[in-house]
């Protein structure tokens, strides 16, 4: 169905703290350095491709390692959300909605990276 | 040769381009860059789904190696690992392109974006195809 | 007899949203009348906005059409203080190419200074540093105050100004029948296209403000006006091939202008006669001829990419004799249809050309006033006219 | 538009009619078959149409050369100037007002939503003169992209997906011309016009899918401007940010 366009408000308050896109290259650049490493690290270094449990494990063992995984896990999913908060955001919904996206994304995010940490603790614990 | 009015207050289905939220994903009468906007947006979707879908995965570890590797058998069967480089494919795609998005739209190269999109996925069908070939091969 | 006018404002219908019926709902408004402007169109869409977008110092009518020439110097001026920013100030050059331009250019320049244009001798090598796309082989040139503007915008911002002012304008209205009884038009019965509603719109005048469409509307009110629709055909091509307007140095002909417009050049024009405005045709060979005619003075034309071709007709007042319409004046003229045709409360206004769209706003609003024994001055010479954008943005 | 017989075809033109207030998704076509010659425009079209056959039918025009934008339109679902897009050839081709602006009537969109932003984002400016006294040639008329050229046709406005969704985007056209401003203030401060276009509904809004550009037909390139537009800002923040007690 087509949308029937609505008049057009003037743009928001003014420059907000960091323009989400820029939040979002620098997430994506960051990105490129870690899911680049994330990929040759588990997938060309390791000869078995870090596939079964064993090799798995003693990579998460390495605490460079375990700094990258968390970075990446964090970044990644800052990056993630905030596409979707863009994605979201072209609806047109109304300014209140947009807030409460923000805030269930905030909400989604953190829950994220803090099961992403725990899982990371209860994998080498059971090891 | 007369002109004529053939017929009056015909309904038609929609318009011939999508409009809204759907006209995001149209690709009818799109150029280059309206070719990046929907990849763009198409694998982001896709990786944000893949994302929670591995996270997910992940916590078979914790129930110990025999669930693990059981799990890695079927992941070696080959339509996971198709499925493997429809995501090795998105992640280059969205990436190589991100790099164009950030160049371009922080004004640092700000004409050079159907170049930019067209090295982008030169590059990424060309990794692509490697990771693919290894990806069959097992290493 | 003259009053001021009563509390209950004068009402003046204008059929025609051109620049003269825009002109003169701005010049009406400010001299407080009530005004309603219909077109059946969007606004500019007749002849004005077709135009070529030269701002006319006169020159080119300097020696056959005085009073034209001397009218658009006057306009030139006016326009450039009431409409600034309007206007690209690129003056024009007019190139003598031929031995017989050359020896036409003293008569020209002479005309030029007596009709109060300020015209300066330019050399070939001045004149291919001003503009080095011209004809090599140019032979001298005359440097004269034209300027260039944008054929609709212009225009526009009077109906801007004169909506500000509380005057409606309705485009999209068809006129379908003038209301006259016992030799009195009291207004028109109109059409709303975007809705198909019929109305009645009652006035205390109406004025014919269609410009070549005069005529098909004058016998409506079994009125007449000598309007010879005359069409010329214009050419804009790809590329800026000039800053300055460039005139051929010679009587006006064919393809004797190259106007620059943003990235376009636009090349006039021909002239012809035709009974109905509304089709008028681009014929071809009007287009060779521009091409032709354009590369004598600017060659690269010759090879430039054809943007597009279009025909303009011209509202010429004259005899429905004439054949091409290049022998009929430029001037305008206002008709009180109560002198012509014994009708009340019906006036034509037409001729002229966009240069002096204000001009003749103020001969007509004179009239007008004059009718009605109204005593109310013309302000439009100097009240300085809202941006084009204003007539849109809310 | 006089066809001659040696090079006429019949042309189907299928024609959206709807009016303001109707249903948005009732859409109304009436179908027209005209005459056409190799040279004949979709405006020429129309306006044989509106004289032959149905004058009721409204679009607008004003220029007929691409210079006044009053035509844009699409035509078989992609946006041009009626003026200067031919009648394609095949047996029926659908014509439709622009998308992401208000119609009013059949072809006809109301522009007053285009025009506001417009205006916000500094008023277009003509240029006085083009003309450099003297110069043998007339510098940075090639180099330069001019936003004069913009012909406020609101083409743009309607290719672009993200104004497809979401009117509050200011859309290309007004950030080209505040890019214009920056880029050429003669004499105007151009710090408040990137103020007011920093921001998230303004120059951080566009998601580059450059079908502004592609579709301008007056070469005014508007995505350039808006990521130009971008570097301004971000670069005015950065100096804000280390210059002690300066104020946004």
């Amino acid at each position: 169905m087509a949308t029937e366009p609505r008049p057009v408000d003037r743009p928001g308050a003014g420059p907000r703290m960091v323009p989400s896109f820029v939040g979002q290259v620098i997430s994506g650049a960051a990105l490129l350095v870690l899911l680049t490493a994330h990929m040759i690290a588990q997938h060309f270094i390791v000869p078995s491709g870090l596939r079964f449990y064993e090799d798995v494990i003693a990579w998460l063992r390495d605490p460079v390692m375990i700094v990258v995984e968390v970075a990446f896990l964090v970044f990644v999913t800052y990056h993630a959300l905030l596409g979707v908060r863009a994605i979201l955001f072209d609806f047109g919904f109304s300014e209140r909605t947009e807030r409460r996206i923000t805030l269930v994304l905030w909400v989604v995010g953190i829950a994220t990276i803090v099961y992403g940490v725990t899982l990371f603790a209860a994998i080498l614990n059971a090891a | 040769m007369a002109s004529t009015i053939v017929e009056r207050g015909r309904p038609a289905a929609g318009p011939a381009r999508r409009r809204g939220v759907l006209g995001w994903f149209d690709p009818r009468g799109r150029r280059l860059g309206g070719l990046a906007f929907i990849l763009n947006r198409l694998t982001g979707i896709g990786l944000v789904a893949y994302l929670y879908l591995h996270l997910l995965i992940l916590s078979m570890l914790v129930q110990g190696p025999d669930a693990w590797d059981d799990f890695v058998d079927v992941a070696l069967s080959p339509p996971f690992l198709a499925l493997d480089v429809l995501l090795l494919t998105g992640m280059l795609v969205h990436g190589l392109n991100g790099i164009r998005v950030g160049l371009v739209g922080l004004g640092l190269v700000a004409s050079r974006q159907k170049a930019l999109f067209i090295a982008a996925l030169v590059i990424a069908a060309f990794v692509a195809l490697v990771g693919a070939l290894r990806i069959f091969a097992g290493e | 007899m003259t009053t001021t006018l009563p509390r209950q404002p004068f009402h003046v219908a204008i059929v025609g949203g051109g620049g003269t019926g825009g002109a003169l709902a701005h010049d009406l408004i400010l001299r407080g009348f009530r005004v309603t402007l219909v077109e059946r169109g969007e606004v500019t869409s007749g002849t004005t906005g077709r135009h070529h977008g030269l701002l006319h110092s006169g020159a080119r009518y300097a020696v056959k059409d005085r009073e034209s020439a001397v009218e658009c110097i006057e306009e030139r001026e006016i326009l450039g203080r009431v409409c600034p920013g309007s206007f690209e100030e690129n003056d024009g050059l007019f190139v003598a190419i031929t031995d017989e331009d050359v020896a036409y250019e003293p008569l020209f320049f002479e005309s030029c200074l007596a009709s109060g244009i300020p015209a300066r001798r330019v050399s070939r090598e001045e004149a291919l540093r001003l503009e080095p796309n011209l004809n090599p082989g140019l032979k001298m040139a005359v440097q004269v105050p034209d300027a260039t503007m944008d054929a609709m915008r212009m225009p526009l911002r009077f109906f801007a100004s004169a909506k500000a002012g509380g005057a409606t304008i309705r485009p999209w209205t068809l006129v379908t029948e003038l209301l006259v009884a016992d030799r009195l038009v009291s207004g028109v019965r109109v059409r709303d296209l975007t809705n198909g509603v019929e109305e009645e719109i009652r006035a205390d005048l109406v004025v014919n403000a269609t410009g070549p469409w005069a005529e098909q509307l004058a016998v409506m009110a079994d009125c007449d006006v000598p309007i010879r629709p005359s069409p010329g055909v214009l050419l804009a091509v790809r590329g800026r091939w000039c800053n300055m307007v460039v005139n051929r140095l010679h009587p006006s002909g064919d393809g004797d202008i190259v106007v620059p417009q943003r990235g376009l050049s636009v090349v006039g024009t021909s002239s012809w006669v035709v009974e109905d405005p509304d089709d008028l045709g681009v014929p071809e060979d009007h287009v060779e001829r521009m091409y032709a005619e354009g590369a004598k003075m600017i060659p690269g034309i010759r090879t430039a990419e054809r943007r597009a071709a279009w025909s303009a007709a011209r509202p010429l007042i004259g005899s429905k004799d004439a054949e091409s319409g290049r022998e009929l004046s430029r001037t305008f003229k206002c008709f009180d249809h109560r002198e012509t045709d014994g009708v009340e409360g019906f006036v034509t206004i037409s001729g002229g050309k966009g240069t002096t769209l204000r001009a003749m706003a103020e001969a007509t609003a004179d009239m007008i006033c004059r009718k009605v024994g109204v005593e109310a001055p013309c302000r439009t010479r100097e009240v300085v006219t809202l941006p084009h954008t204003a007539y849109y943005a809310a | 538009m006089t066809v001659t017989a040696a090079d006429a075809r019949t042309t189907r033109l299928v024609v959206s009619r709807r009016k303001e207030g109707d249903d948005p998704g009732a859409l109304r076509y009436d179908t027209f078959d005209v005459a056409v010659g190799p040279r004949t425009t979709i405006l020429d079209a129309l306006v044989a149409i509106r004289r032959e056959l149905d004058p009721t039918l409204t679009f607008r025009h004003s220029c007929f050369h691409a210079s006044c934008g009053t035509c844009g339109m699409r035509v078989d679902g992609r946006e041009g100037l009626a003026c200067v897009t031919p009648v394609p050839t095949g047996d029926e081709v659908v014509v439709e007002p622009l998308g992401n602006l208000p119609v009013v009537s059949d072809l006809v969109v109301d522009m007053d939503v285009f025009y506001d932003d417009f205006d916000d984002a500094g008023r277009p400016l003509v240029r006085s003169s083009e003309k450099i006294p003297g110069a043998a040639k007339a510098e940075g008329i090639d180099q330069l992209e001019r936003y004069e050229d913009c012909i406020e046709c609101g083409i743009c406005l309607s290719v672009c997906p993200v104004a497809g969704s979401d009117p509050r985007y200011v859309g290309p056209a007004a950030l080209a011309a505040a890019w214009r401003v920056v880029e050429e203030p003669r004499g105007l401060d151009p710090g408040p016009v990137v103020r007011l276009m920093d921001d998230e509904q303004a120059a951080w809004r566009c998601h580059l899918a450059w079908e502004c550009t592609e579709a301008c037909p007056s070469g005014v390139d508007p995505a350039a401007a808006i990521m130009r537009l971008r570097r301004s800002a971000a670069a005015a923040r950065a100096r804000r940010l280390f210059s002690f007690g300066g104020t946004r």
